[in-house]
């Protein structure tokens, strides 16, 4: 089981701050794609979110492992 | 008298001891670049300056206006009342800080085709801009000429910071695509400026470590929060990413100076910015002829404002365009065709 | 027009939706005290201006002073060489940046003595102190009178900040006894600006939240941390201490008059402060013509130095004197003794 | 075993940032009292530090248990 936790605005978009995806053997990139099928809300912000696994960065190719902590964050543009 | 000693301007820093009588000196002989004096940029230089940084640059393409007011802590009633471009207005109160230190600001907007010029020779870049557009250039340029880039976002309660080095992280172009939407921006969310004052802090810190050669503190986080729901994250930036165009394949897409102009949507502002490919050298009074007839202009020393139909056109000697009162970029590039002239 | 709106001075804080429109109009009915106004109450007292709090008063005892310049981002190079007091220096720069709401700096000491009046009808005290002494007098009227007491504390790269909320939280003295030393001063560590920045930032957060009615939203910890070395706590505060004097036994022992003056060794100043124990209203042209027999001496609109030995006085019209050159209490006793009297 | 971490100033005059202490059932005023005697150095400001226990604040009468995360923090008073 993979563990998804939202922030920001994508939280408040799903109505929830984690979510918990039973997929195993997949990629970063897969998981994405996964979020955006499965919450179609999500779909839009899955293109630009940056994804930590267990608070380190995280590309597409990054394979996930049972049990790991993945953090959804949309990149902060303003200043 | 001893006191005179212990009283001295930077007698306080010095006596931290990472810093020390040689990281002052240190500080006395960097010199560094602020892109972008606004929120952040404004937090950012008062720093530099006040820490003794020997020669601090800034470049801003902006004015100071009324809503700037509540973060933006360089700039006081009366330069939004003059409408004082941001670089003049911040040089101006920055220089009451600190004369013994060399202050720069340009007015202008930071394109492929300056930063050669506008970064020459600086130990650094500090990120003060509301953009990804002006973020990936800085990050191209300093990874190119292997000076370090220090990012910093914010948008409501929420910021983001991060230290890029040549050689030794990751860069911008490994964590973002470029080229993608960001979602929320200050005009849809909002900003306080606490979230401002400790993200541009934290830019500041970094900066400071790197310039008085202490780069193992360097924290080689993203660090990113949100001050109003208490969450924050510190995720670690180990492998740049494969293939990477800026840090492993050296292409620097940002550096290349494209033919057309650049048409950007500015954060939080209703305003559509219009930059000619090829600087111009505008008279802003011809200008102001030319569009009293259509409308209610007014004339600084420095800009032309002109109120047409519902928007109102702010033109610069340098021929860019701010295009106010409208998101539109369509909209804005038709004003700009019928009044301006593509 | 719509860009008049939009540009409103408080447009971004608005549409920051845990404060809007109505969270604005709380903070313009709001009135706060900021107690000191160094490292810590510039930055407080420049975010509470820009937000529009209604009515900001602060207090503070000393004058502004070429090593202040590093991290106390009011203040100017005019300002250190006139030897402002600090309330007055700070009130000038506060109203050009919002003249729409109430500014009101006093140049004084807050003792039990004055603290009734002082503090009379404000809803929170953030504290921009740089001792424990004031920050146990700000804890025990505020648990006294039901109302927050925001407290930041920082040395070196070190910060912390915690919100003490009477019936909520527990005290600051159900965290720390008092008389005990603190170990490491600015005078001892030195301090740099991005932390002090950082700490206020969070204390001003945390007053917002607290002004604008969401006082779920505060943070309920004791947050510590080390910006250079990187290290960072965040202590749940749960239990308040078993037979805390403030918090549980309602003795507030702070707030009782002491017939004694005042001794005080200032902060990173060697210098030390004696407060008399009933307030004077000196004629410091008076103190002038004695002084000037034993030393060289100067006269401003607040205040008059006079530089005897090695040491320098500086006199208040409110009997406050500073004994600059020293951190020996009793060597500073003994020259009040000598020049002013007891 | 309980796990004291140590930080500043403190951690500098230990020469360490970590101290093992093996005694069971104590109080944190016990272990401040432990401190200061093995290590007296210390002495001193074990008189004025605030102890957190697994990240939450806890006074002297607090009781420590095997496996205790125990931060010794120095209140800051400059401002």
């Amino acid at each position: 089981m993979i563990n998804v936790l939202l922030f920001a605005g994508i939280r408040e978009k799903a109505g929830r701050d984690t979510i918990r995806c039973e997929r195993k053997g997949i990629t970063v990139g897969e998981l994405k794609l996964w979020l955006a099928e499965t919450y179609p809300e999500l779909a839009d912000d899955m293109k630009r979110v940056m994804i930590a696994v267990n608070e380190e960065f995280a590309d597409d190719s990054t394979v996930l492992k049972d049990g790991d902590q993945v953090a959804v964050i949309p990149p902060v543009s303003g200043g | 008298m001893k006191q005179e000693l212990k009283q001295s301007r930077y007698s306080r820093q010095m006596l931290f001891t990472p810093i020390g009588e040689e990281g002052q000196k240190r500080l006395g002989q960097s010199r560094v670049l602020i892109v972008g004096m606004g929120a952040l940029g404004t937090v950012l230089a008062n720093h530099m300056v006040r820490a003794g940084v020997g020669h601090v640059r800034f470049i801003d393409r902006d004015f100071v206006e009324p809503s700037n007011l509540q973060r933006q802590m360089l700039f006081d009633e009366q330069d939004a009342a003059q409408s004082l471009p941001k670089a003049i207005a911040a040089e101006r109160k920055l220089k009451q800080i600190n004369s013994e230190i060399h202050i720069e600001g340009i007015v202008g907007d930071l394109t492929a085709a300056n930063i050669d010029q506008v970064a020459h020779e600086v130990d650094l870049i500090l990120d003060g801009t509301d953009n990804f557009q002006t973020r990936f250039l800085m990050n191209d340029y300093a990874f190119k000429h292997g000076i370090p880039y220090v990012y910093g976002g914010v948008v409501a309660a929420r910021g983001m910071q991060a230290t890029f080095i040549p050689g030794e992280t990751p860069c911008l172009r490994c964590l973002i695509d470029e080229g993608q939407g960001t979602g929320e921006t200050c005009d849809t969310s909002g900003v306080i400026a606490p979230v401002v004052d400790i993200i541009a802090s934290y830019q500041a810190t970094e900066a400071l470590k790197l310039l008085v050669g202490k780069k193992e503190a360097v924290r080689s986080t993203l660090l990113s929060f949100d001050l109003w729901h208490g969450f924050s994250h510190d995720i670690k930036l180990r492998q740049p990413k494969t293939g990477c165009l800026t840090c492993q394949k050296k292409e620097y897409p940002a550096l290349e100076i494209k033919e057309e102009g650049q048409i950007t949507s500015l954060c939080g502002r209703e305003t559509v910015q219009i930059t000619p490919s090829v600087k111009r050298d505008w008279d802003l009074k011809e200008w102001k002829k030319r569009l009293e007839k259509v409308g209610k202009v007014e004339l600084t020393p420095f800009l032309l404002r002109a109120d047409i139909d519902d928007l109102r056109l702010v033109l610069f000697t340098d021929g860019r365009v701010l295009v106010q009162g409208t998101e539109d970029v369509t909209r804005a590039k038709a004003v700009y065709a019928r009044y301006i002239g593509m």
